[in-house]
């Protein structure tokens, strides 16, 4: 491990980030607002990548796509809330476990 | 860093776009002001725009690179965004009959769909990973919107709540490798990727990368295993919404996946090949064995595009002009299938309310013949028997496949689509050969109008469209490469 | 637009206009179908005379195909093109000729949803004349695997009570069969070049590939055909079938299989022909005997017909892989005279299941004191069906047995049993339906053949026994293509003229 | 004229099928034998100057033919590659023979039809199915290649068919029927790969041209390979014809469908299944003699199996009650005569036979018709006895046949009836053949002899005979073994019986005994005429002296001169075994119904195996009912329940179906409804990609 | 060990911690919580990688609206936690297989990166020497992505007229504007003069 903060250090966190997103997707069965949270860490992981691999390469590009990223992670997770709300309102319920009406 | 943009002419070939942008901005305005009972007028206007936005890129060449290179607009662009705004149009007019019921009704709708529709040119004329990112997102989060616009209905917010959360973790991934291709190419731009891979080869970050994106464009084409939320979401949703989002939105996503892998990985053809056979040949077999059990008529249409995504797969597995080529005249058909199956679902309605199960159509060629036959017709189009136009699109794609001498990817396509017969089948045989258990109501006019053009086109593919269709396809895929 | 040009587009497209039409009659109930009725009678009638100056038109001694349009269409791959050689002609000949007599047959027994029907005959009968006429390897698909569609919705539709498995037996085992063909067809495009079965024919495949495709292409004859142990799917289609099902069905649609043969296994796939000549044979000679004896304990009238039409097939398979001369004759010859005793056999049954709705054998009985016309028509085609010299069907079985004995003893031997056995169940059926004492009450007021039935039945006699004196006018329309079918497959396979096999003194 | 001889009939046969309900039974009739009497004397007028003249007028000596032909063509046929099959009528003295025997015969049981059935209420069909036997019968002996002549063979075989089942309410007629056309079709099978076999290695399928090819073979035969192994070609294509020689002419093995046959009418009998068409075999290896000569395995086949025959049918005939069916074994048995004749080589002798045994054997059926005419339909001899006096011409009609079946005449000298000459010839020959063979055929011929003899005067004895045994006359009270015997085994006739004329309707049968019409006796006289004089008036062209012979036939069968002449030159003993066997037979029938009536129930009673061996025909038709009718059944219903609807529906197809329902079933499970296993399955999916992108894309190198 | 390597360390520490309890955590106002510090630590990670505009955004954005509208969520639907089902992790086991292969896969990835020096060299938008991170992006976000800037923003529009329509409800004793009607109001309508007799009401 050198003393530098490499690139590795950073992608390793998004990783770890990212994984835990998606832990919290499928492992979770209490509620829906908690998934709505684990896609923002997947987000973040993303971020986390650009932003570290813009540093690295020394281009901005990465950094306008992690901008970009953040703001449509907002309108996302607007949408999202709204319809759990509505959701809400239909069933009384965010347990992952009730939003089952439709399968086969 | 100057904009290349120079004068208001040279942002012609964005034209399409920057319509729907002040369009949908207008409407929206027009909609919050007027009546709420002319409301209707605004998807009216939305689909003469989208109608003449269709024509006007289908007769308009004009082709370029714009904004710095995030926008591409040619041959293959032109085609795909005809089809988008045509199947976007259709769709919408499916959501006129009804449109109380089915929550279709409000001005926002139709803002949302031209909004979802600007999203998916986006798609379709993305040629850097942000415009890519971007035109999906502004897609989806419409249709999520819309896939829960009837709002009072547990089944429509559970259908937009699962494709909401899905679509998020797809996006999720689909950025993660985009983020794994920015870092392992320095670059977002298709053209830029293509040279930077050349220079670089194939390294485990880029291949890592190919994967989550394409992970993330396969949930959008609800290809196997990405797709666990169509069936759901197509039941859940309503009726129109299940039609706009089985059309336009599979035939940008197509589009996107052309571009991407055709264009940008073509130096490493070898491994997303691998990963589009995956996908096709389970989007096929599982599509083809899952509708076998299905009683609702929504689910088995879910599965039906699932399975026709595989098979379009199948001619893009073969990473060829011809595959392209194949794919192109594939979505087209597809999308001609789709609009009249939906005009069907919409039409069939007893007194109790719309017809949701197989079942339920019973007897319908004796009360409806007209709408029974048509949907005979799609049922055998869908499985691809000749003379209809559905197997003249399996045989551009196969053909595809076969030239590339993917041969058992074609024996288990054709196998599956022999699968796939079974449930096509059933319900021509409810129609037909059962007897009739309810009275079915009269078909509204706009509905029978698109059945009939539907059908029409399936049945005289060959001396109509067919000719025409594939030299355009053909010139479309030569553009591409 | 000249004769030539358009003669084969017109026979081939004047029934889908038939089709439009009765589409657009107006009105519903007793007076519109009878106009639909008459419109497809016309329709079929038409087409079948100008079938008639097509075949005077055709010139026999011509080898190659004739009337030939080529015109490129979707793309660079499928092509508007047809023509007819000595092969194909007289199938359309035949399919025309045909189609009137469904129509006619139908015309009191079909009482539900006339329109339907007649638009689906009219357009199954486009289709199967554009299986014949098409040279183009894809639109011979599209003709091809067309036909199973309103095949599939004639069975479901109009059939009887199993009407629906037989549907979907129906189905599936042809499509399944198709699809690999479907794909040996890109393969061979890929390979090829073109679509045009004209090149085609020309084209010499590699041998590896040759045996690959000519399996593929076997896997979708075979079933329709059919070739046992593909056949499953007949004897309950005919059984559930309609009258003017089952008719089209045998003496059409089999021959799409045999077609097949002819057209792509033997010429563009020689090698492999001829390595899997052998497979065919013992396929061809267990269809023989091994049919032959599930008819013999049949029950049900139309499905021990349909066994025999799966044996009298296998006489057709036999002879074209003998490919010689006479083999392939006789195949092309008995597959033109099963056509015409099978449907005739059919409208048989049909005749007696308007005015008793049983096809069970043991409800019959005796009916020659009631309906002598009757039985004498049925005796003319049993005995066709056996294969009585002075007959149609003696013709080809002859030829067929001559052809391969020259080449496999053996095959010959088995298949000769076939005479013994087909003698066996079409008298076993004919004594039990006709001879005997008339006891059965139900039976006791059965009327004669009506002028209907006589119009449908009466020519088929003629031709029956006029083309078993006379064979000459098919033989010698198919003569010259057959001689250079079997010029081109000897020298392919590399064959000296394979006539006398006999072993050096 | 040929034209006319042979398709008179068929006009006739058109006529009376086609227009018969229309025109009436009476024109039917009159139309249909006035035509065939045209041919019947057309016939005459070409064979009377081939037999007396100068042989046939017309006829033409072919470069590379084979004797004087007269051929004319109708038209095309099939004509595929090498083959050039046409519609040739073709007349040499062979077929002149046969044209005389054929048109003669039926234009006389025409005429005795129309006395014979004229209660029946299809008259004109039957008429129009005897003009059609004749016209495929024409057609037969007209062939001028093999398949025209297999068109004759199959055309006589619906004829009969027809015929068998003329009376087609009875089940017992319509079995037979099927039968004989189905027997008659194994036959058929060899016949037709003989056709194959002598095609292939002769390269024509006209017999001119295959003689040709043959007489050119040389010393070499060429081999063949026919099924696993390679054979002399000549001998497998000879036997092959032969089968179907043996089908047609009911020899050994193939001969179960000629008794049963007997459920025709009788004047179908007499025409068909004596005079005419059970020789189509002979006739056909006549025909082919050249083809026969070259195979001595063959020939020896040939005799083999008509040596049997003539004794195997012998004696069933010793025990049979049904006066036709007495006839009908009669038949088989002289049939094997004949085949002894063609196959010891001489060829003339057994169609010396043919021609005789026509005229007789017709007036022997054509007499038991008059019987059963006046027995009103009875037809077991038991119930006869005593009619001589009540049918006298009848009665001296059947005597005069017996004697001709017998061959009474004195040996040595021109006296004689027909059989008597025809059949010591044949005898004659078989003993001049000479080695193993030779001897054996002679023997069982003689004793064949012996046979009939005692059947024939056993049936003149047990008919015209001792006292009336009908119904009236002790029926009821005769404990007869062999009535008893007659229970057990189910004898067709006996139900028959109980059909149509029942003598219980008619009181005493015997009472009711009249003497047939005319119409019905003229026929009986002609042939008559033939039975006493045919043999004498003809031996001269048919055996007596090779040079006449030669001449007579004029190259249209083959003739071996060392045979016949020794033939003419056995011991005496020889030429009087038939003759001395007659007499025994004559002698034992006489002690055994006139004079002491009791012996036979005591024969039968001490050896009750062989007489139900015997009256049960050998147990072949039980034995093929076993090894061929059941098993065909067994398989046929094997491979449908077992194969068809067990292994294919069952197993495969449909169980093709339920896996897929079980996959499906399954994968519908997966689409849980939960979001976490959907999201569960993305990450699977993408996780695996991954994984097989690493392993499989080489990363990591 | 560099100061900035031992902030890295610390930030991110902290960073999978708190995302390691936003999954975790029973109570989703904790996740709330625990979200938002892990976003202000990522925010640390952001400025250590001179990514400053970003790291600024994130706490405004993220943690100022995005989680309190996440809070703001979670109180508003007064869902009783304690009540709800605890998570049967039937599944963990192989969830945690899967998750696990995945995550050594991402590590393998992290720990191959190589990038040739011809792309290195030559950045496609290179970071301006010498200017902020702040003005940098904002020099090419209005010029070179001003496609991207404008679609960001109808991806906005979309949010909020998506939330509008999914969420807005009309209640009837609301008063709430109507442009419609209120454009729509004549004069005729709205005023009415009416006599009033003395001693009698309307």
């Amino acid at each position: 491990m050198g003393l530098e903060i490499g690139l590795g250090h950073y992608l390793t966190v998004a990783a770890i980030l990212f994984t835990l997103g998606v832990f919290g997707i499928f492992l979770n069965r209490k509620n829906v607002i908690i998934i709505l949270m684990s896609v923002e860490l997947i987000l973040l992981a993303v971020n986390l990548n650009l932003v570290a691999f813009s540093a690295h390469l020394g281009d901005l590009q990465g950094q306008v796509f992690a901008l970009l990223i953040l703001t449509v992670a907002a309108a996302e997770a607007a949408i999202g809330l709204a319809i759990l709300v509505i959701f809400y309102r239909n069933r009384g319920s965010i347990a992952v476990d009730d939003i089952n009406m439709m399968k086969g | 860093m100057n904009s290349d943009i120079v004068s208001f002419a040279s942002l012609a070939p964005a034209y399409p776009e920057l319509v729907l942008a002040v369009a949908s901005l207008v409407l929206l305005l027009v909609g919050a002001i007027i009546n709420k009972e002319r409301v209707i007028g605004i998807t009216y206007a939305a689909i003469v725009l989208l109608l003449g936005l269709a024509v006007y890129v289908a007769i308009t060449p004009s082709e370029g690179i714009l904004f710095n290179g995030v926008f591409i607009a040619d041959g293959f662009t032109r085609y795909m965004k005809t089809l988008v705004l045509g199947a976007s149009a259709f769709a919408l007019m499916l959501s006129l009959p009804h449109a109380e019921e089915n929550g279709t009704h409000k001005y926002e709708y139709a803002v949302l769909a031209l909004l979802s529709t600007l999203g998916m040119c986006t798609m379709v004329s993305a040629n850097d990973l942000m415009t890519l990112y971007l035109g999906i997102e502004l897609q989806s989060l419409a249709v999520y919107v819309l896939a829960a616009i009837k709002r009072d209905s547990g089944r429509a917010t559970e259908a937009g709540l699962k494709y909401f959360v899905l679509g998020a973790l797809s996006s999720g991934m689909l950025l993660y490798g985009a983020s794994l291709i920015y870092g392992f190419t320095g670059n977002t731009n298709l053209q830029l990727i293509v040279a930077a891979i050349a220079i670089e080869g194939r390294s485990i970050g880029l291949i890592f990368g190919i994967v989550f994106l394409l992970a993330g464009v396969a949930f959008k084409l609800s290809a196997v295993p990405f797709h666990m939320w169509t069936p759901d979401v197509y039941e859940g949703a309503p009726t129109p919404v299940t039609a706009f989002l089985a059309t336009a939105p599979k035939v940008a996503a197509m589009a996107l996946l052309i571009r991407l892998v055709m264009d940008a990985l073509q130096p490493v053809t070898g491994d997303w090949q691998q990963i589009i056979i995956f996908l096709s040949i389970a989007s096929m077999v599982l599509a083809a064995f899952a509708a076998i059990g299905q009683r609702s008529i929504k689910r088995l249409v879910a599965y039906s595009s699932i399975g026709h995504v595989g098979f379009a797969l199948v001619g893009l597995s073969s990473g060829t002009a011809v595959g392209v080529e194949g794919v192109a005249i594939y979505m087209a058909i597809y999308v001609t299938m789709t609009v009249g199956l939906f005009a069907f679902v919409l039409s069939v309605r007893t007194d109790a309310g719309p017809v949701e199960t197989i079942d339920g159509l019973a007897g319908l060629s004796r009360e409806r013949p007209f709408a029974a036959a048509i949907m005979a017709i799609l049922m055998f189009s869908l499985i691809g028997l000749p003379p209809l136009a559905g197997f003249f699109a399996k045989w551009h794609v196969f053909l595809a496949a076969v030239e590339a001498q993917l041969f058992v990817l074609a024996v288990i396509g054709v196998l599956a689509s022999a699968v796939s017969a079974f449930y096509y089948l059933r319900v021509v045989k409810v129609m037909y050969f059962d007897d009739p258990v309810a009275r079915f109501e009269k078909v509204p006019g706009e509905l029978t109008a698109i059945m009939a053009i539907s059908g029409f086109l399936l049945v005289t593919y060959y001396f109509t469209v067919g000719g025409p269709l594939a030299s355009v396809a053909h010139a479309a895929a030569g553009s591409l490469l | 637009m000249t004769f030539e040009n358009s003669i084969l587009s017109i026979i081939t497209f004047l029934p889908l206009l038939g089709a439009v039409a009765v589409l657009f009659v107006p009105g519903r109930g007793g007076a519109s179908d009878n106009t639909v009725r008459s419109i497809a009678l016309l329709t079929t009638l038409v087409t079948f005379a100008l079938s008639l100056v097509m075949w005077a038109a055709f010139d026999p001694s011509n080898a190659g195909f004739q009337f030939v349009v080529d015109s490129a269409w979707i793309g660079d791959n499928i092509g508007y093109r047809v023509g007819v050689d000595g092969i194909s002609v007289l199938f359309v000949v035949l399919t025309a000729l045909l189609m009137p007599f469904c129509i006619l047959s139908s015309w009191d027994s079909v009482g539900t949803r006339v329109r339907e029907y007649m638009l689906v005959f009219l357009v199954l009968e486009t289709l199967m004349l554009g299986v014949f006429v098409t040279l183009d390897l894809a639109m011979f698909y599209v003709f091809f695997e067309g036909t199973l569609l309103p095949m599939f919705l004639i069975i479901g539709i109009w059939g009887g009570k199993r009407r629906i498995q037989a549907s979907y037996k129906f189905f599936f085992y042809t499509f399944v069969g198709s699809v690999l063909m479907l794909l040996a067809m890109m393969a061979m495009y890929w390979d090829a070049g073109t679509t045009d079965i004209q090149q085609l024919l020309t084209h010499s495949f590699p041998t590896g590939m040759q045996t690959w495709l000519w399996l593929a292409f076997f896997a979708s004859f075979a079933v329709k055909m059919p070739m046992w142990p593909f056949h499953r799917w007949l004897p309950e289609a005919h059984v559930e079938a309609p009258t003017a099902g089952s008719v089209i069905l045998a003496a059409i649609l089999l021959k799409l299989g045999g077609y097949g043969f002819l057209r792509f296994s033997l010429p563009m796939f020689p090698d492999a022909s001829a390595q899997l000549a052998n497979f065919v044979f013992i396929l061809s000679v267990a269809a023989i005997i091994v049919t032959s004896l599930v008819a013999l304990v049949q029950e049900d009238m139309k499905k021990l017909i349909a066994y025999s039409s799966v044996a009298h097939m296998g006489f057709v398979t036999m002879g074209i892989f003998a490919g010689n001369e006479l083999g392939i004759q006789g195949a092309i010859f008995q597959m033109l005279s099963h056509g015409l005793i099978s449907g005739a056999l059919f409208l048989c049954v049909g005749v007696v299941y308007d005015r008793m709705h049983t096809r069970e054998i043991s409800a019959y009985g005796g009916l020659v004191d009631n309906m002598p016309r009757y039985a004498f028509a049925f005796m003319v085609f049993t005995m066709a069906n056996v294969g009585l010299p002075g007959t149609s069907g003696f013709v080809g079985e002859f030829l067929t047995l001559i052809g391969v004995f020259q080449v496999n003893t053996w095959v010959a031997f088995g298949a000769a049993f076939g005479v013994i056995f087909s003698a066996a169940y079409a008298l076993w059926l004919y004594r039990r339906i006709i001879f005997g004492a008339l006891t059965k009450d139900a039976l006791k007021g059965m009327l004669d053949l009506s002028l209907k039935e006589k119009v449908v039945l009466y020519p088929l006699i003629v031709m029956v026994i006029a083309f078993g004196f006379y064979p000459a006018p098919i033989l010698d329309t198919t003569a010259g293509a057959v001689e250079a079918l079997v010029a081109h497959y000897s020298s392919s396979v590399g064959l000296e003229t394979a006539t006398v096999a006999a072993a050096a003194h | 004229m040929i034209q006319a001889i042979v398709f008179l009939p068929l006009i006739g046969a058109l006529v009376a099928g086609l227009l018969g309900r229309t025109i009436g039974h009476r024109p039917s009739e009159l139309i249909t034998t006035t035509l065939l009497l045209v041919a019947a004397v057309l016939s005459w007028v070409v064979f009377i100057p081939v037999a007396f003249g100068d042989g046939l007028a017309g006829a033409v000596v072919e470069e590379g033919g084979h004797g004087a032909v007269l051929k004319v063509e109708i038209m095309r046929w099939i004509q595929v590659g090498d083959m050039d099959l046409r519609w040739i009528l073709r007349v040499d003295t062979l077929t002149a023979i046969m044209l005389v025997v054929v048109t003669t015969v039926s234009s006389l049981v025409h005429i005795y039809s129309i006395g014979y059935m004229e209660e029946d209420p299809h008259r004109s069909r039957f008429f129009a199915y005897l003009s059609l036997f004749t016209f495929a019968m024409l057609m037969l002996v007209t062939a001028d290649n093999f398949l025209q002549m297999f068109f004759g063979w199959e055309g006589v075989g619906l004829a009969s068919y027809l015929l068998i089942g003329f009376w087609y309410t009875r089940p017992a007629a319509n079995a037979a029927a099927m039968k004989a056309f189905v027997v008659n079709r194994v036959g058929d099978f060899g016949f037709a790969l003989g056709i194959f076999g002598a095609f292939m290695v002769l390269g024509h399928i006209d017999f001119d041209g295959a003689f040709h090819a043959v007489s050119e073979l040389g010393e070499e035969l060429p081999t063949m390979q026919f099924l696993a192994w390679n054979l002399d070609a000549m001998t497998v294509i000879c036997l092959l014809l032969f089968m179907g020689a043996m089908g047609k002419s009911a020899q050994f093995l193939l001969h179960t469908w000629l008794p049963d046959a007997m459920e025709g009418p009788t004047p179908v009998s007499a025409l068909i299944h004596a005079a005419t068409m059970v020789t189509a075999g002979v006739f056909m290896v006549a025909r082919l003699s050249p083809l026969f000569e070259t195979s001595p395995f063959a020939l020896a086949v040939v005799i083999t199996i008509g040596a049997i025959t003539a004794f195997f049918a012998a004696t069933i005939g010793l025990v049979q009650n049904d006066i036709k069916r007495v006839i009908a074994y009669s038949t088989c048995s002289q049939l094997g005569y004949m085949f002894v004749a063609l196959g010891v080589g001489a060829y003339s002798a057994g169609m010396f036979h043919l021609f005789t045994h026509a005229f007789f054997k017709a007036l022997l059926f054509l007499g038991a018709g008059s019987v059963i005419h006046a027995m009103h339909h009875e037809q077991d001899m038991r119930h006869m006895g005593g009619l001589r006096k009540k049918i006298p011409i009848t009665y001296a009609m059947m005597m005069i046949g017996t004697l001709a079946l017998t061959g009474v005449g004195i040996p040595g000298t021109s006296i004689g009836f027909a059989g008597f000459f025809s059949k010591d010839a044949i005898i004659e020959s078989a003993y001049a053949y000479g080695g193993t063979l030779g001897s054996f055929a002679f023997w069982m011929l003689v004793v064949a002899a012996l046979f009939t003899s005692f059947y024939s005067w056993r049936l003149v004895h047990l008919t015209f005979h001792g006292s009336p045994r009908d119904a009236q006359h002790g029926h009821s009270e005769h404990p007869d073994p062999q009535h008893a015997a007659l229970e057990t085994h189910h004898e067709p006739v006996d139900d028959d019986n109980a059909d149509d004329h029942g003598h219980a309707h008619h009181g005493s049968a015997y009472d009711n005994a009249h003497e047939s019409p005319a119409v019905m006796l003229w026929p009986l006289y002609v042939l008559a005429i033939g039975a006493v004089l045919s043999g004498v008036v003809f031996y001269g062209m048919f055996f007596h002296e090779v040079e006449h012979i030669e001449h007579f036939f004029a190259g249209s069968i083959y003739v071996d001169h060392e045979l016949i002449e020794a033939a003419h030159h056995v011991p005496l003993w020889v030429k009087w075994s038939a003759t001395i066997a007659m007499i025994l037979g004559f002698v034992t029938a006489w002690f055994m119904y006139i004079r002491s009536p009791e012996t036979p129930r005591g024969l039968a009673e001490r050896n009750p195996g062989l007489y139900s061996f015997l009256l049960n025909k050998w147990y072949f038709d039980e034995l093929y009912n076993v090894i061929f009718v059941r098993p065909a059944l067994w398989i046929g219903r094997a491979f449908w329940r077992g194969f068809d609807d067990w292994l294919i529906d069952g197993k495969l197809t449909e169980g093709l179906g339920r896996r897929v329902q079980n996959v499906t079933s399954w994968v519908v499970r997966l689409q849980s409804g939960y979001l976490y296993h959907y999201a569960f399955a993305m990450l699977i999916g993408v996780a695996a990609i991954l994984t097989w992108a690493i392993a499989a894309g080489g990363l990591l190198q | 060990m560099t100061l900035p390597l031992f902030f890295f360390y610390v930030f991110g520490t902290i960073t999978v911690a708190s995302a390691l309890m936003v999954i975790a955590s029973r109570n989703p106002v904790h996740s709330v919580l625990f979200l938002i510090l892990c976003f202000v630590n990522s925010a640390g990670l952001f400025m250590l990688a001179g990514a400053e505009f970003l790291a600024l955004i994130l706490v405004v954005v993220y943690v100022g609206a995005v989680a309190v509208l996440f809070l703001f969520v979670v109180m508003m639907l007064d869902v009783d936690f304690g009540s709800m089902r605890q998570g049967i992790l039937q599944y963990a086991p192989i969830g945690l297989v899967v998750g696990i292969i995945l995550l050594l896969e991402l590590l393998l990835v992290a720990g191959s990166f190589v990038i040739s020096p011809e792309i290195a060299a030559s950045p496609a938008v290179p970071m301006g020497i010498g200017i902020d991170n702040t003005r940098a992006l904002g020099q090419i976000l209005y010029t070179r992505y001003i496609y991207v800037f404008q679609g960001a923003g109808a991806v906005l529009l979309v949010a909020m007229i998506g939330a509008i329509v999914l969420t807005l409800r009309h209640k009837p004793n609301v008063k709430r504007q109507d442009p419609a009607t209120q454009v729509a109001r004549r004069a005729s309508e709205t005023m009415e003069v009416v006599k009033v007799k003395s001693g009698q009401g309307l």
